[in-house]
């Protein structure tokens, strides 16, 4: 793991809805090539959070700057598929797939963020155009194959179960070749298997220097995969940390691992 | 007749969407009083056999009876997004509707503390975690004879998740109440039932004990996760965090 | 037939061989009138290729899909009546209707579902009294003596001309459509289609995509309705009513959304239809209320048994037939249960 | 002064009016996710019974309740017919709405005629302020006050009123809590039926109705309806009296043939000033 | 050209059946199909029937050219064309192109002015009723008037620019015009513009619903002035459905319409022709719109009887040279005017007991007119 410089900066970022914060003065800063997993309680800010940085909100106050190579800026005001040609890529909570479409083609999409043809070369059926689309097809497929999708890739994504849901959501995103990838409880719904192959998953993404926040529930999955640890309760950053450090803490234990297992 | 009819009767079921076969000939009872895991790898076809149970799907032959109040915590949260939480809860009371106090949610409040503070929140805004606690209580307010849950502990902090399978032992002891209990962590099923099936590519491929499940060699290198891997149950989890 | 399945040429091509003769030797075969018929029908094609496209592909619905075809007609009729070279009418038709869409889709596009259904409904009332009441666009009366089309020394005169340029027009634009729903940008349409925030996610520029989506089925619409000023000679505020566009809608729909054939089929099965009831109720000895009664009985209740049970569409419908009966004749395939899973999606090892 | 005031009541007086026709348009969505087309044609048929009731001697009050009943009746029939069959889509039902409402015209003109009808209502004006306002309208505004006071309950406090917008919210999760989806729908359509029925005999004494006036009627009522999304009662009566208003003020200190043009760029304007206050997050969450 | 060698005449009838028009065009089918009957049981033309052929342009002027080609490719011999005006704006090119006389029952001045050789028209044009009106105004000292049109119906706004065109000419002075739309439900705001203008009449031009609205919203309007409308208001289609609200108003119509109330004579002859039979079948006076659809079948029987055939440039040359009674008055065509109708073939009428009856001045004008028609 190299940490050459920090890919994220969330500057004190607050978010309320209909006055009730749900991200309240939110400070934290990602190193390229780091797993930085965000646990608390259900309703903490975790995936509002992510929205801050994938694009779908915008915070009321406070900035989020995103860089990779030197190339630091603000992402405030960019909107979200400008955020994704930056090399942003999220798999979000809950199934959100393109209904009507094969799994393949779902996963195709997602690389979109980083090809270019557009409606006209589309239209006329241009060689090159025809090249990208080949290529982009070879990618999908390796990416359903990454996620062990492969024997699902024509069947239409909608009707998968919910663990090959999530298992697409992820290929999708792959797909991308993102450079700072948001995991919003990628493990939900997987049964014991289909976890240990995501955390090795993961683990390889890792070695290959990919940068990764990675929200979950499952503390031995957080635990094996974090490199650090941020703690929201009630929409602030009440701790930070490495995982031994987090199991340590008082206020953590207090506010999401439990009371009676700090006793 | 000793035995008491089964709450839920599946004989024979088969579902099958199209030309694919989600379930072949699956048989499953859960009597009055019984706490019963249905575990199974992704795509076994579990949450098929809940719908054919709810009457959601209909089996393209075979049987799914159903005895006295079911409730389902159906998977996906399933909400009435631009309802209030307070309602959500209320319509799980409709099977019940003419009961005097049939649509009182204290009790609901009392179990998920948290929803308390959104009761008036639109459903479709929660978070992912507050939405499953609104579906389980809407499960809760029917005051079932039988409570099928497909899948606990999705998006759940821990000690939610644990507080939810307590309750469900609880009302289980103090009412008899059936439950029927899928979940991602097989683990937590398996510690919380007394009874266990695993469906595997839409067939019963085991059924017998918590214990005898938990016990088998296949079924704990598949589900439970052999060791000290991250498949292993949140509720240790929470043990092996403690300093 | 013992050639190998290989061999076998694929149903779509074999329709889309057979459909594409018996649409060039139309104009010859059919008679008189049948050609106007005929006309129109491809006309009301290329409009509904493009509707199909916003509301199959895109998820975007207009039920203003005349203003465009209006726009388009009056474009045209407008530079021909004003002494320019027609064909500049022909050209400019597209062009303005793509334009204009542009251009109010900046605001409309950011409703959805039934409000962008309204809001395109509403332009549709808000052109047509504008129109109505601008006199250098004729006001209600509109333009009279729209000059035929002449494109390079070649005078569109009979009937039959104007249904090879139709022709022409359809064959453009449902390779269009079909080119585009296949390439990169399709995939991103239908993908906002069901979910915008996915689809953001992953890269694709939702507003800029709607726009063009929606900017090129008006221009489908504006291409029609250039030929249709040339073709008819004549464009009034009252030769596009809103219940035209609710027409398309219908044609969409019982075509089959989202596909070019469904297109095709939904507006020949509606125009023949309706032509076909028209005549019925005039014939001699009908009663007098005879043509309104039969003609909206036969149509409210085919309408509705086609949607009832072809709920897909016309198409999709006979695509699907034609596989079972190709799959009844094929040896049974191995296995029809679900696919088993593996690794991270699947059963343990 | 007095002018004004006479332009906002006779505004009040044709926005209740959309509001009506809106009503019924909004209970069966909210219900059923089906857009009915076929709401205009429950006004027509209950504005043209009434008027045969009427002229064949039966007293008002009685004649317009029993059209009132038809339509309910041909609402429960036209929910039958487009969402009985499982598995039709909403947008499938709005289809099939749409040919009934053809199919309609046939009967229409079978037992009536293509003509022009209309009966007399509360003759006479009443004087508010020294601004005339027509009886009949001032009836329109009170039922439409009423009508929606009741819905604004029905949905919101009942339990009833509940169960029915679960259906729509989320019909899967509705089956789940046992709901009965489909006849839930039936109720919605039956009440769609009536509401238009009341909307029918109240406007017919206004403006004269035939077989083909549903088209001006669920235009309108759609326009109003569709600023709440079409699911929500008080933003579509909004609708209704910005539409309404809006028309008679360009009216009245413009002039009569532009009201349309400004009614509805208002209505768009707002629109889209709306839409563009949610984020797609939120749309998506709603559904 | 014109009809080929058999012995029937084959004559084009397109009209809107279906759609916004359809029932006016539908009163105009019944009396069409009466006229045609007629002259089949009389004999037919020189021993030659009539064969109609009838075909629904759905109010939509597409259709119309449709229509027309189709007729064209049964080489009828002449086209009786719609009571929708965009129907005829669209068509009259065509015939013109092809040289096949064109009868319309559609009432738009676009159509006649400038005059095309193949167009003829039935009805009275707009601007010859607003002519109408104005005489009748003069005739009774009303000099300052409130006039209300529809912009969205031609009828209605070429009645209203006849209406400005002609005033000064008649010394009456518009004080106050309201336009409105076809789809107006409420005219409280019209009638109060109208109430400040010190009018002494009001006018509204209108066709369809909104003349029954705004007819029915008058009376409590209080304005104490009367209301006139024009022919588009002369039928039970207006009648029926304003009901009370109607009495007291003054409608225009043409004379046909109060054939019971013209001295014994030609016209009144050729009336009853038509009204006695259509009130036997139908159970009702034929409005406004049947009897332009019947005098356009007489009109062009007896051209196609002048020109001795069905030679259509022959039929045409006859038109023009043509004097005929009918029940909409006396043609008389002419090279510069293909509008065979004045205004003294107009009634001005008021309503009563829910019939038309010709105010006294009017029933001098029209007596006069029956007279001169022989
Ligand atoms: N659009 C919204 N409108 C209103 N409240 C919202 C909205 N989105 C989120 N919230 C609220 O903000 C808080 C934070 O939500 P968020 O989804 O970020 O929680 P989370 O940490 O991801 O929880 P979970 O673990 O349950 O997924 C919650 O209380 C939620 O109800
Ligand atoms: N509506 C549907 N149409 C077609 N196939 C379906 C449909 N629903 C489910 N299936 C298929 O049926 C099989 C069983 O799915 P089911 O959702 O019951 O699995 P599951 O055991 O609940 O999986 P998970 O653990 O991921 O929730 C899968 O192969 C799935 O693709
Ligand atoms: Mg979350
Ligand atoms: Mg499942």
């Amino acid at each position: 793991m190299s940490t050459v410089g920090t890919v994220l900066t969330v500057e004190s970022v607050s978010r309320s809805f209909g006055g009730v914060y749900a991200l309240r003065d939110v400070s934290l800063t990602v190193a390229e090539g780091e797993t930085r997993a965000v646990i608390g309680p259900n309703g903490a800010g975790k995936s509002t959070l992510f929205n801050l940085i994938s694009g779908h909100l915008t915070p009321e106050r406070g900035a989020v700057r995103y860089g990779v190579d030197g190339d630091r800026r603000s992402l405030d005001h960019l909107a979200p598929h400008v955020r994704a040609r930056l090399g942003i890529a999220i798999v979000f909570q809950g199934s959100r797939l393109f209904r009507g479409m094969t799994a393949l083609e779902n996963v195709m999409v997602g690389a979109h963020a980083r090809t270019r043809h557009g409606f006209l070369s589309g239209a006329l059926r241009l060689p090159r155009h025809r090249r990208e689309e080949a290529a982009i097809r070879a990618d999908a497929l390796a990416a359903l194959d990454r996620v062990g999708l492969a024997g699902w890739a024509d069947r239409a994504a909608d009707i998968l179960p919910l663990g090959q849901q999530r298992a697409l959501q992820l290929a999708r995103a792959l797909c991308a070749r993102p450079r700072l990838l948001l995991l919003d409880e990628p493990a939900s719904g997987l049964r014991a298997t289909e976890r240990e192959t995501l955390a090795r998953l993961i683990e390889d993404l890792r070695a290959e220097g990919l940068t990764m926040m990675l929200v979950e529930h499952d503390m031995a999955f957080v635990g094996r995969l974090a490199d650090r640890i941020s703690v929201l309760d009630l929409g602030r950053n009440i701790a930070e940390g490495t995982p031994e450090e987090i199991r340590g803490d008082e206020a953590v234990i207090a506010a999401y691992l439990g009371a009676e297992a700090a006793g | 007749m000793s035995e008491p009819e089964p709450l839920i009767e599946v004989t024979d079921l088969v579902v099958r969407y199209g030309a694919a076969t989600a379930l072949d000939r699956v048989g499953l009872t859960v009597a009055a009083g019984e706490l019963v895991a249905l575990i199974g790898p992704n795509g076994a076809g579990k949450s098929s056999l809940v719908n054919a149970i709810a009457g959601i799907v209909t089996p393209a032959s075979g049987h799914a009876r159903l005895r006295g109040r079911a409730a389902l915590v159906p998977e996906g949260r399933q909400m009435f997004g631009d309802l209030s939480v307070e309602d959500n809860l209320v319509l799980g009371a409709w099977r019940r509707r003419r009961t005097a106090g049939a649509r009182d949610t204290a009790r609901v409040y009392e179990v998920l503390p948290r929803l308390a503070g959104l009761r008036d929140r639109r459903a479709g805004t929660l978070s992912g975690g507050e939405q499953q606690m609104v579906a389980f209580g809407r499960a809760l307010m029917a005051e079932p004879d039988v409570i099928v849950v497909d899948e606990l502990s999705l998006g759940l902090a821990p000690m939610v998740t644990a507080d939810l399978a307590g309750h469900l032992r609880e009302i289980n002891a103090a009412r008899g109440v059936a439950v029927l209990l899928i979940e991602q962590n097989a683990r937590l099923a398996l510690d919380l039932c007394e009874r266990g099936y695993v469906l595997e590519a839409g067939r019963i491929r085991a059924e017998g004990s918590a214990a005898e499940l938990a016990g088998s060699a296949d079924v704990a290198a598949a589900y439970l996760g052999a060791g000290t891997g991250p498949a292993a149950g949140t509720a240790e989890d929470i043990d092996r965090s403690r300093p | 037939m013992k050639r190998s399945l290989a061999a076998r040429p694929s149903a779509g091509l074999v329709t889309a061989v057979v459909v594409a003769v018996a649409a060039v030797l139309a104009p010859v075969l059919l008679q008189g009138s049948q050609v106007s018929v005929y006309v129109l029908l491809l006309l009301a094609a290329t409009v509904v290729t493009g509707l199909s496209m916003l509301m199959g592909y895109a998820g975007q619905v207009s039920l203003g899909q005349g203003s465009f075809y209006l726009i388009g007609a009056y474009t045209a009729a407008l530079i021909a009546t004003h002494g320019m070279p027609t064909w500049l009418g022909l050209l400019a038709a597209p062009v303005a209707a793509a334009g204009i869409a542009a251009l109010v889709g900046v605001p409309l596009l950011r409703l959805r579902g039934h409000q962008l259904a309204f809001a395109t409904l509403a332009i549709q009332l808000i052109l047509l009294s504008l129109a109505g009441r601008q006199e250098w666009a004729g006001g209600d009366i509109g333009l009279q003596g729209v000059p035929r089309l002449e494109i390079a020394g070649y005078e569109f005169a009979g009937d039959a001309s104007y249904a090879y340029l139709a022709l022409g027009a359809l064959a453009l634009v449902a390779l269009i459509t079909r080119n585009v729903v296949a390439s990169r940008p399709g995939r991103g349409l239908r993908a906002l289609a069901t979910s915008e925030v996915a689809a953001a996610s992953s890269g694709v520029p939702v507003p800029a995509y709607k726009q063009a989506v929606f900017s090129l089925s008006a221009g489908y619409a504006g291409l029609a309705g250039g030929i249709y000023a040339f073709y008819i000679g004549y464009v009034a505020p009252g030769s596009f009513p809103v219940l035209q566009s609710f027409e398309y809608v219908v044609m969409v729909a019982v075509g089959g959304a989202g596909t070019v054939w469904g297109a095709l089929a939904g507006a020949t099965a509606i125009t023949l239809l309706i032509q076909l009831l028209n005549n019925v109720g005039t014939m001699d000895g009908m009663p007098a209320a005879a043509p309104t009664v039969l003609s909206y009985a036969v149509y409210g209740a085919l309408l509705i048994l086609s949607v009832l049970f072809l709920p897909r569409g016309l198409a999709p419908s006979v695509a699907a037939w034609w596989e079972r009966r190709a799959a009844r004749r094929r040896p049974p395939p191995g296995d029809s249960s679900v696919p088993s899973p593996h690794d991270l999606a699947g059963t343990p090892s | 002064m007095s002018a004004f005031l006479e332009y906002l009541l006779s505004g009040i007086a044709v926005g209740c009016g959309f509001a009506l026709l809106a009503s019924g348009l909004v209970v069966i969505h909210r219900v059923t996710q089906v857009v009915n087309f076929a709401q205009g044609m429950f006004a027509v048929v209950a504005g043209l019974t009434a008027g045969s009731l009427l002229s064949a001697g039966l007293p008002h009050g009685v004649a317009e309740l029993a059209a009132v009943a038809v339509a309910g009746l041909t609402g429960l029939l036209v929910g039958l017919i487009a969402t009985g069959r499982p598995g039709t889509s909403p947008l499938s039902a709005l289809i099939v709405t749409l040919g009934l409402g053809f199919l309609a015209y046939a009967i229409e003109i079978m037992v009536w005629d293509d003509n022009p009808h209309s009966f007399a209502g509360l003759g006479g004006a009443v004087t508010i302020a020294g601004a005339r306002i027509q009886r009949q309208s001032f009836l329109v505004i009170v039922v439409a006050a009423v009508v929606f006071a009741l819905l604004a309950v029905f949905f919101g406090r009942t339990y009833l009123g509940k169960a029915l917008s679960a259906c729509a919210s989320n019909p899967y999760a509705a089956r789940a809590v046992g709901i009965d989806v489909t006849r839930m729908g039936l109720i919605a359509f039956a009440l769609g039926g009536v509401l238009g029925g009341a909307a029918g005999v109240l406007l017919t004494p206004l403006q004269p109705i035939s077989y083909n006036s549903d088209v001006l009627l669920i235009t309108n009522g759609f326009a109003a309806a569709v600023l709440g999304g079409l699911t929500r009662p008080g933003v579509a009566l909004a609708g209704a009296l910005t539409l309404g208003v809006a028309e008679a003020m360009v009216a009245g200190y413009y002039e009569a043939s532009y009201q349309t043009v400004v009614a509805l760029a208002l209505m768009l304007t707002i629109m889209v000033w709306r839409a563009s206050r949610r984020t797609t997050l939120q749309e998506e969450a709603a559904r | 050209n014109g009809s080929s060698g058999d012995s029937t005449i084959k004559i084009g009838f397109i009209e809107s059946l279906t759609g916004n028009y359809a029932p006016l065009g539908g009163e105009a089918k019944k009396t069409v199909d009466l006229a045609v009957e007629q002259v089949n049981t009389a004999g037919g033309i020189a021993g030659r029937k009539l064969k109609l052929i009838t075909l629904d342009d759905r109010t939509a002027p597409d259709q119309g050219v449709l229509h027309f080609n189709k007729l064209r490719s049964e080489k009828v011999t002449a086209i009786l064309g719609s009571t929708f005006s965009n129907v005829g704006l669209a068509v009259e090119p065509l015939a013109e192109r092809e040289k096949i006389p064109y009868i319309s029952l559609a009432p738009a001045d676009e159509q006649v002015k400038p005059v095309r050789k193949y167009t003829f028209v039935v009805p009275a044009i707009s601007s010859t009723y607003a002519e109408a009106m104005l005489q009748y105004f003069q005739a009774h000292d009303i000099t300052r008037i409130a006039v209300a049109y529809d912009t969205k119906s031609a009828y209605s706004k070429a009645g209203f620019a006849g209406m400005q065109r002609l005033a000064p000419k008649y010394g009456v002075q518009l004080v106050r015009s309201e336009p409105y739309e076809t789809t107006a439900t409420d005219f409280s705001p019209v009638f109060t513009h109208v109430r400040g203008s010190g009018a002494q009449a009001m006018v509204a031009w209108a066709s369809g619903a909104p003349g029954v609205t705004l007819a029915k919203q008058f009376p409590t309007a209080g304005l104490g002035i009367p209301l006139y409308m024009t022919a588009s208001q002369a039928s039970k289609l207006w009648l029926a459905p304003v009901g009370k609200a109607g009495e007291g108003v003054y409608v225009q119509s043409a004379i046909g319409v109060v054939g019971a109330y013209l001295p014994d004579g030609r016209l009144k002859q050729a009336i009853q022709q038509m009204s006695q039979p259509f009130i036997q079948k139908y159970g009702y006076e034929p409005p406004q719109f049947a009897q332009d659809g019947y005098s356009g079948v007489k009109l062009l029987t007896a051209a196609i009887q002048k020109a001795g055939g069905t030679d259509r440039k022959k039929i045409r040359d006859a038109l023009e040279t043509l004097t005929l009674v009918t029940p909409c008055g006396k043609y008389t065509y002419s090279a510069t005017d293909h509008s065979g109708l004045r205004p003294t073939d107009i009634s001005m009428n008021r309503v009563k007991d829910g019939k038309l009856v010709p105010t006294d001045w009017s029933r001098t004008r029209i007596a006069e007119t029956a007279r001169a028609a022989g």
